[in-house]
């Protein structure tokens, strides 16, 4: 395209803008991808077993990716700044054994456990993001270091013993419905809270997009005048408070919390899976709340099929494996 | 804030003044106490050789280098800047010279990061504001430029241009100008200068730096010269002596560059290249390299020349035509198959592709041909290696302290030298230089001339691929002209001028009365 | 015998009159037959610290330890890991205890750590989860497997009817204890109730989360399942929790063994009827017992001994069984904490 | 640069005459007084020469996968699978010893191969797919674990022959332990590969600058494989080692290798963006790190104190060693102003 003049420039009428669906359509086609061999899949499988299909059935899958979407999306935020976190785990963990503990033997209310999470979460996730943003620790040690530490401080805390019950309140947080003639699961409507939060966050705020800035060219963000540091640490603290209230979210679905917990599924592992297959570039600089949560279900999905159609459950780490080897090379494919 | 150069307002304000400005990096002082000031209406040129701290100037001015020592005043204000972001908010703006790219942004938002538009009460970004904006500022400029394209697909002249309109948008009136020209051809240099020119008229005040005599001339209201961290020189137009400026930067008298008389090219072709095509950047490329020859590839940048450079190195792949070394079809084969046949490739971005910058000049010496460091018990020989790096630093008369410095600590021309030793050492039969002298001062230029012709006097075959028409028109026996990845022109012996060179790839453009 | 005290085990008096009954003549010994002059070290080496089922061993070893004059120590790996025991093992014959015991996470990877223990004097007992036969001096079973077996099916059959479609929900493929009691109860179920039908083993790999997961994927995916049989403790609870939120509560009925902490609130529902196990806390005391005697050498591999108030037992071949399965139900589950 | 023209042209920096840099001085220093404190105050922790020796046998299966991991590391990749191609290549031996009743030594050998095969499959999917290191084996990882449970059934095999274990738990002379003399050997080879071979000097070039390396003809993606292939191979030695040592192999039996083995590996002073470190530097963080462990476990620490004073001594080393850099704000500046005269300001 030939470029005008300067002198001519100033004469044109400036132009219609360009349509901005296509460029919009492109960037969302891992979403669109997702929600469509999700629902292939729900299909497919369905067509063979009815039970698949059901209300019921459906209800629980998506139960079942709540606690892992709520530690992606703190993942996918910090992925975006080009870090990673591997902390999550034992911040799931601590939470979950903290607030459980006391819930168990001396009845803490919800809203303590809310406010005890949300402290966890802020205390340790703003430890990571000053370890990597001032102490200049490359993410993936500095998260090393500290999983080891908050592991340790699950055994300080708990000295050996689990929970094994919690309180109504907290079943009902897990497990009730938001009303009886609204049957949505209430984890599934914190998740749907939570994810329009980071929605908003990361796509319509100064600081979601500085997030995104940092990861793209750190130097460059930073002569723009975004404060990196305060971002860097905002993104580590949001992936803890989100890791810590994952804790919470599981001790209230399982009503349990063990000194393994989160650190024994390998969830940190798990929720870098789901943030890559939701189109989080490992790199950084891109990165979305609904495509992690749409990633998330559809791990989900395809693990719940996997029982449905007989796979022996050895394989479903495999499988696992395939589909973040899939969604990866695919979602560049589609970007080229 | 003001968005729009229609917005600007009249030209009332913006002289800034740095005085005394002092600063060192650890023992090594960089600017001895200089000062330098910068008027409305007026283009401010600084220059001086690499290492003179032109940059560093720039750097302390727009807040990303904090002085050791000395004051700057905007507007007889005096300023303090501890950031880049707050010399933007004093309407201070660098434009580097290769803009930092945000990738997986829109345009419009790599243009609006750190100040983008909120609007409401939850202060949402104001995406529709915000593209608009953009937009306008693009237009203003005269620029077409999708503001919805990711970044990464802009070219290096696009990125400076948008960095101009944002320059603009966030109300700057003082734009410096990081040697702005260098990675850009002539049409685009023209481009930036009108630019420039607009600019001036409406009042802002600009500082660029610049190697490029011409342009410099060309564009120049003051000029100030730099050498050795010191102030040498000030002029204001009409003033200006090209030879004066030549001799002030370099501090002595300075050779004028006349043609070769002589020439070492023999009508032994060592190098065929025939059809040679690479979709979608160059095709039906064809020509011969002789034994002693200097041929030069001259075009705009982005006219195919490196992509051909690169397809017959073996980086890219062939998809049509082919190459022949020395009698024998090197077409398709792998880069390291390339090379032992005798054939070398110098990139033009040293510190991504040409060298590896923390590692010692004797390991990068010996980097084009590992396999050529004598062996004991399997092992690298490190004596041997240190031998072949002491003859590289010793022939290409490399300033260094040793040959296990680590080229990060030369200066341009030095690493430039370095990478002529690790492929000169080799006695390749053609040697593709790209950009050979980009980032290098004037004085280390010539002596790298020097080399190349020592070179081609040795027998090797020389491409030279150059956006400096000087340097061709020195340099070469011969010279293609691409255009738009085909070859438009050749040009020889005394048919070289730069007034042909220019026209024969410029005509093309339809810009032929610039050059 | 054991036919008698399972049915025994319905009314409450009985399950607690059981025990003692069972331990053979009850209070025939004192600790004060055994001889506690020297003070010994001994540690009590757990699959992995921080799991309430072997903080249960702990605490009736703690109070056995006090009585017997044991220097006790209660340490292990922060994962479940052999790498870990072994770690741990490792230290404690550098520190010289005089007696280890432990349940393994597998039985083959501890084996060359506690014979290396042997070779240096230290006596090595290990109970809940076996190790090689020749790399420890005693194991304390917790139940003899055929009898467990058997109590798993009960746990269930009496429940679903003897026709149904049972689920197993076990820990990981390559538990040992886990397997044996598969064996058993699959044989005993072959026998008894031949119209049964295993349709499914899903592993929780003894995580809370999975368990669950793979309790509802049961559920759902196998929606003729009248009854799960697991037995680990995680996939207990997780099987229970699954049927409690798909609402089948009365309709899958689900058996298995955990610790009653971990159970209470299911057994109370009625989703558990119920579910068999043994005393922790007790075979904590007998591990020690066993310690303190294995040092004094004053136990044979073959033969009676007598464990203070736990009354005596028989090793037989270095296996000592401890105890007939301990039946919980929704009756006497309040009486055990642990 | 200034200096005269060509006055000097070669100068043997004492960098290359010593083989040890500053921070591998400082680690071997800190090894050498942690080694003698423990002796000193830890009873049980040198029960006489042999036993003292035979401690590093807990440890040095980490050594093991530590150099394959370094090499890729050096790359500027990561091998997040070596824990399962450790476990998986142990259960490929077993299960041809026991299935198909090869010689133990040759079932070893060909678990070792798989090794190497299955890092052939990690390198090729990173290469030719133009996946990123992380996300690549983190994938083969989950497949890999898949795998060995698949294979090692409901009953893995145990009880290797004798003269198998010593190659865990044996020592030459009852002094020497074979585990020690195997990590010499093979500490002494990578020292060699990394900084002495053609091939370690493409991997550092990659490391530093893949590009640059493309552009000088070095086959990258033929070096980036084979540095995987390096560590799929090694972890596998390792998983082979474990299974002597245990006389059993487990399909989770890898699975602790993974973390302390990055962890190792970043103390040992290798920079985790590729290029810069050396094997030597890597010895002694195995070592100081399982003689710390070891010696901690020894004095009566949980493992859990064990397991957060490494993730502490991490985080520190990293910590200092960016101070002493130069890089960082906070802190960092703050203990550098202590340690620089700052400079006059007007």
């Amino acid at each position: 395209m030939s470029a005008p003049a300067l002198q001519a420039a100033a004469a044109l009428p400036v132009r219609p803008r360009p349509a901005r669906g296509s460029a919009w359509l492109r960037r969302d086609l891992r979403e669109i991808a997702l929600v469509g061999v999700t629902i292939a899949t729900v299909l497919v499988v369905g067509a063979f077993h009815r039970d698949f299909m059901s209300l019921q059935n459906l209800r629980f899958m998506m139960l079942g990716c709540v606690v892992l979407s709520l530690l992606s999306l703190g993942q996918t935020v910090v992925i975006a700044t080009r870090g990673i976190d591997l902390s999550v785990a034992p911040v799931l963990g601590l939470s979950a054994m903290v607030t459980g503990l006391m819930a168990q033997t001396g009845g803490l209310p919800l809203y303590g456990a809310f406010a005890i999470a949300l402290a966890i979460g802020l205390v340790l996730g703003t430890l990571n993001g000053l370890l990597v943003a001032r102490l200049a620790i490359p993410p993936i040690i500095t998260t090393l270091g500290t999983y080891s530490l908050y592991s340790g401080l699950i055994f300080l805390y708990s000295d050996g013993t689990q929970v094994d019950s919690v309180p109504h309140a907290y079943a009902t947080l897990g497990n009730g419905v938001v009303a009886s003639v609204l049957p949505v699961p209430i984890p599934v409507l914190v998740l749907g809270i939570v994810l329009l939060l980071m929605w908003f966050i990361i796509g319509h705020t100064r600081f979601g997009r500085a997030v995104l800035a940092i990861g793209n060219n750190q130097a460059a963000a930073y002569n723009a005048g975004i404060p990196v540091t305060i971002t860097q640490v905002g993104a580590y603290t949001i992936s803890g408070v989100l890791a810590a209230l994952a804790g919470l979210m599981f001790l209230s679905y399982t009503g349990s919390a063990t000194v393994t917990t989160g650190t024994g599924d390998h969830m940190e592992l798990q929720s870098i899976a789901v943030a890559l297959i939701g189109g989080t570039a490992i790199a950084g600089g891109r990165g979305n709340a609904l495509g992690t949560v749409l990633g998330s279900l559809f791990l989900s999905v395809i693990l719940t099929a996997l029982v449905f159609v007989h796979v022996p459950p050895i394989w479903y780490s495999a499988g696992e494996g395939v589909m973040i080897l899939l969604a990866v090379t695919a979602g560049r494919g589609a970007r080229a | 804030m003001p968005g729009t150069v229609a917005q600007a307002g009249s030209a009332s304000s913006g002289t800034y003044r740095a005085s005394d400005i002092v600063k060192s990096y650890g023992s090594v002082p960089v600017l001895k106490g200089l000062s330098v000031s910068l008027h409305p209406g007026r283009i401010h040129t600084t220059m001086g050789e690499n290492g003179a701290g032109k940059s560093t100037l720039f750097k302390v001015m727009a807040g990303l280098v904090q002085p050791n020592g000395g004051t700057l005043h905007l507007d007889d204000a005096p300023l303090l800047l501890s950031s880049p972001h707050e010399a933007h908010l004093h309407g201070i703006y660098l434009v580097p010279q290769e803009p930092a790219l945000m990738p997986e942004l829109t345009v419009a938002e790599t243009m609006f990061v750190g100040q983008l538009p909120t609007t409401g009460r939850w202060r949402r970004i104001d995406w529709s504001a915000m593209r608009a904006r953009a937009q306008e500022a693009l237009h203003a400029l005269g620029l077409d430029i999708d503001v919805d394209a990711q970044s990464r697909r802009l070219s290096i002249a696009q990125q400076q241009q948008v960095e101009c309109a944002k320059a603009l948008l966030r109300g700057c009136r003082v734009i410096l100008f990081d040697e702005p020209t260098s990675p850009l051809t002539t049409h685009e240099v023209d481009r930036l200068f009108s630019t420039m020119r607009r600019l001036r008229g409406e009042g802002y005040t600009l500082a660029f730096i610049s190697h490029r005599m011409d342009e410099v001339l060309d564009i120049s209201d003051d000029i100030s010269v730099l050498r050795d961290g010191a102030l040498v020189d000030s002029v204001e137009r009409p003033e200006f002596d090209r030879t004066r400026l030549l001799s002030q930067m370099v501090g002595r008298e300075m050779r004028t560059i006349p043609r070769r008389s002589w020439s070492s090219a023999t009508t032994e072709a060592v190098l065929t290249v025939d059809g040679l095509a690479h979709a979608p950047s160059f095709a039906e490329v064809g020509f011969t390299l002789h034994r002693g020859e200097i041929l030069g590839l001259a075009g705009l940048v982005g006219a195919g020349r490196t992509e051909i450079a690169e397809t017959i190195f073996g980086l890219r792949r062939c998809d049509a035509g082919s190459v022949v070394l020395d009698g024998a079809p090197i077409t398709g084969l792998p880069t390291h198959e390339i090379i032992r046949k005798g054939l070398v490739y110098a990139p033009e971005d040293r510190a991504r592709h040409g060298a590896v910058l923390p590692m010692t000049i004797a390991q990068n010496v010996s980097a084009g041909l590992i396999e050529r460091v004598r062996r004991r018990w399997g092992l690298m020989d490190r004596d041997d290696e240190d031998r072949i790096g002491a003859e590289a630093v010793s022939q290409y008369r490399v300033r260094c302290a040793g040959t296990d410095q680590t080229l990060r600590e030369l200066s341009g021309g030095n690493q430039q030298k370095v990478v002529f030793g690790k492929w000169m050492g080799l006695s390749p039969a053609v040697a593709i230089l790209d950009e050979p002298t980009r980032g290098v001062d004037v004085g280390a230029k010539d002596e790298i001339y020097e080399l190349i012709e020592a070179r081609a006097r040795a027998g090797t075959a020389i491409l030279v691929i150059s956006s400096e028409m000087e340097e061709l028109v020195r340099l070469c026996d011969r010279i293609l002209s691409i255009y738009e990845g085909r070859i438009v022109a050749e040009l020889h012996g005394d048919g070289i001028t730069p007034e042909r060179l220019g026209r024969s790839y410029l005509s093309h453009a339809g810009l032929g009365a610039a050059a | 015998m054991t036919q008698t005290i399972i049915r025994g085990a319905r009314s409450l008096r009985a399950a607690v009159a059981a025990l003692p009954l069972l331990l053979g003549t009850a209070l025939a010994g004192h600790a004060a037959d055994i001889d506690t002059s020297k003070p010994i070290k001994v540690a009590m080496v757990p699959k992995l610290v921080g799991l309430s089922v072997f903080k249960a061993n702990e605490q009736g070893a703690q109070t056995a330890a006090k009585a017997l004059n044991i220097d006790f120590l209660y340490t292990g790996p922060v994962t479940a890991s052999a790498q870990g025991q072994v770690d741990v093992f490792n230290s404690l014959i550098a520190r010289r205890f005089n007696v280890i015991t432990t349940t393994s996470n597998n039985p083959t990877q501890l084996a060359p750590a506690l014979r290396r223990a042997r070779k240096q004097g230290i006596k090595v007992v290990s109970y809940d989860s076996d190790v090689s036969p020749d790399a420890r001096d005693f194991f304390i079973q917790n139940t003899d497997y055929a009898a467990f077996g058997k109590a798993l099916v009960e746990s269930v059959a009496k429940y679903t009817g003897p026709d149904a479609k049972i689920a197993i929900l076990s820990s990981t493929p390559d538990a040992t204890i886990q397997n044996e009691w598969i064996k058993a109860l699959t044989a005993y179920m072959k026998a008894t109730y031949p119209k049964m039908q295993i349709v499914t083993t899903q592993y929780g790999q003894s995580s809370p989360s999975q368990s669950l997961t793979a309790g509802l994927n049961i559920l759902q995916a196998n929606p003729d399942v009248t009854g799960i049989i697991a037995p680990d403790g995680a996939a207990e609870v997780g099987a229970a929790a699954a049927v409690q939120k798909l609402g089948r509560t009365g309709k899958v009925a689900v058996g298995g063994c955990s610790d009653p902490d971990s159970i209470r609130q299911y057994v109370k529902s009625g989703i558990i009827k119920e579910s068999p196990l043994w005393d922790e806390v007790k075979e904590g005391e007998l591990v020690m017992y066993v310690a303190r005697l294995a040092a004094n050498n004053a136990i044979q591999r073959n033969g009676t001994f007598t464990a203070g108030d736990l009354g005596s037992f028989t090793a037989k071949d270095g296996v000592i069984v401890f105890s007939t399965p301990l039946i919980f139900n929704a009756g006497n589950i309040d009486q055990y904490k642990f | 640069m200034s200096g005269g023209r060509n006055d000097v042209t070669a100068r043997r920096g004492a960098s290359r005459r010593l083989p040890l840099g500053n921070w591998e001085r400082a680690l071997l220093v800190l090894l050498v007084l942690l080694t003698l404190g423990l002796v000193a105050a830890v009873p049980g922790f040198y029960p006489g020469f042999g036993d003292f020796l035979a401690l590093s046998e807990n440890f040095l299966p980490f050594g093991l996968v530590a150099l394959g991991l370094t090499t890729v590391i050096l790359t500027g990749g990561i091998d997040l699978s070596v824990g399962t191609t450790a476990s998986l290549a142990a259960i490929v031996m077993a299960e041809l010893w026991t299935g198909l009743h090869l010689s133990i030594w040759i079932a070893a050998l060909l678990g070792v191969a798989s090794g190497a095969l299955l890092g052939l499959v990690n390198g090729l999917i990173i290469t030719r797919l133009r996946t990123e290191p992380l996300i690549a084996t983190l994938a083969t990882s989950f497949i890999y674990g898949s795998i060995a449970t698949a294979l090692a059934g409901d009953n893995p095999p145990s009880g290797f022959p004798d003269s198998f274990n010593r190659l865990g738990t044996g020592a030459i002379g009852g002094i020497l332990p074979y585990q020690i003399v195997l990590f010499g050997v093979l500490a002494a080879f990578f020292s060699a590969l990394i900084s002495r071979s053609a091939f370690g000097r493409k991997v550092v070039m990659i490391g530093y600058n893949t590009e640059a390396a493309r552009y000088a003809g070095i086959r990258v993606d033929r070096i980036v494989t084979l540095s995987y292939v390096i560590s799929g191979t090694t972890a596998a030695l390792a998983g082979i080692v474990l299974a002597a040592y245990y006389s059993a192999v487990r399909p989770d039996m890898g699975s602790i290798l993974l973390l302390s083995t990055i962890t190792t590996v970043v103390l040992g002073g290798v920079s985790i963006f590729g290029g810069d470190g050396s094997i030597a530097g890597v010895v002694i963080a195995v070592l100081l790190l399982g003689m710390l462990r070891q010696g901690m476990l020894i004095a009566g620490f949980s493992d859990m104190v064990t397991t957060m004073v490494t993730g502490a001594i991490l985080l520190g080393a990293i910590a200092l060693k960016n101070l002493f850099a130069g890089r960082g704000t906070g802190l960092a500046t703050l203990l550098r102003r202590l340690r620089i005269r700052p400079a006059a300001t007007t």
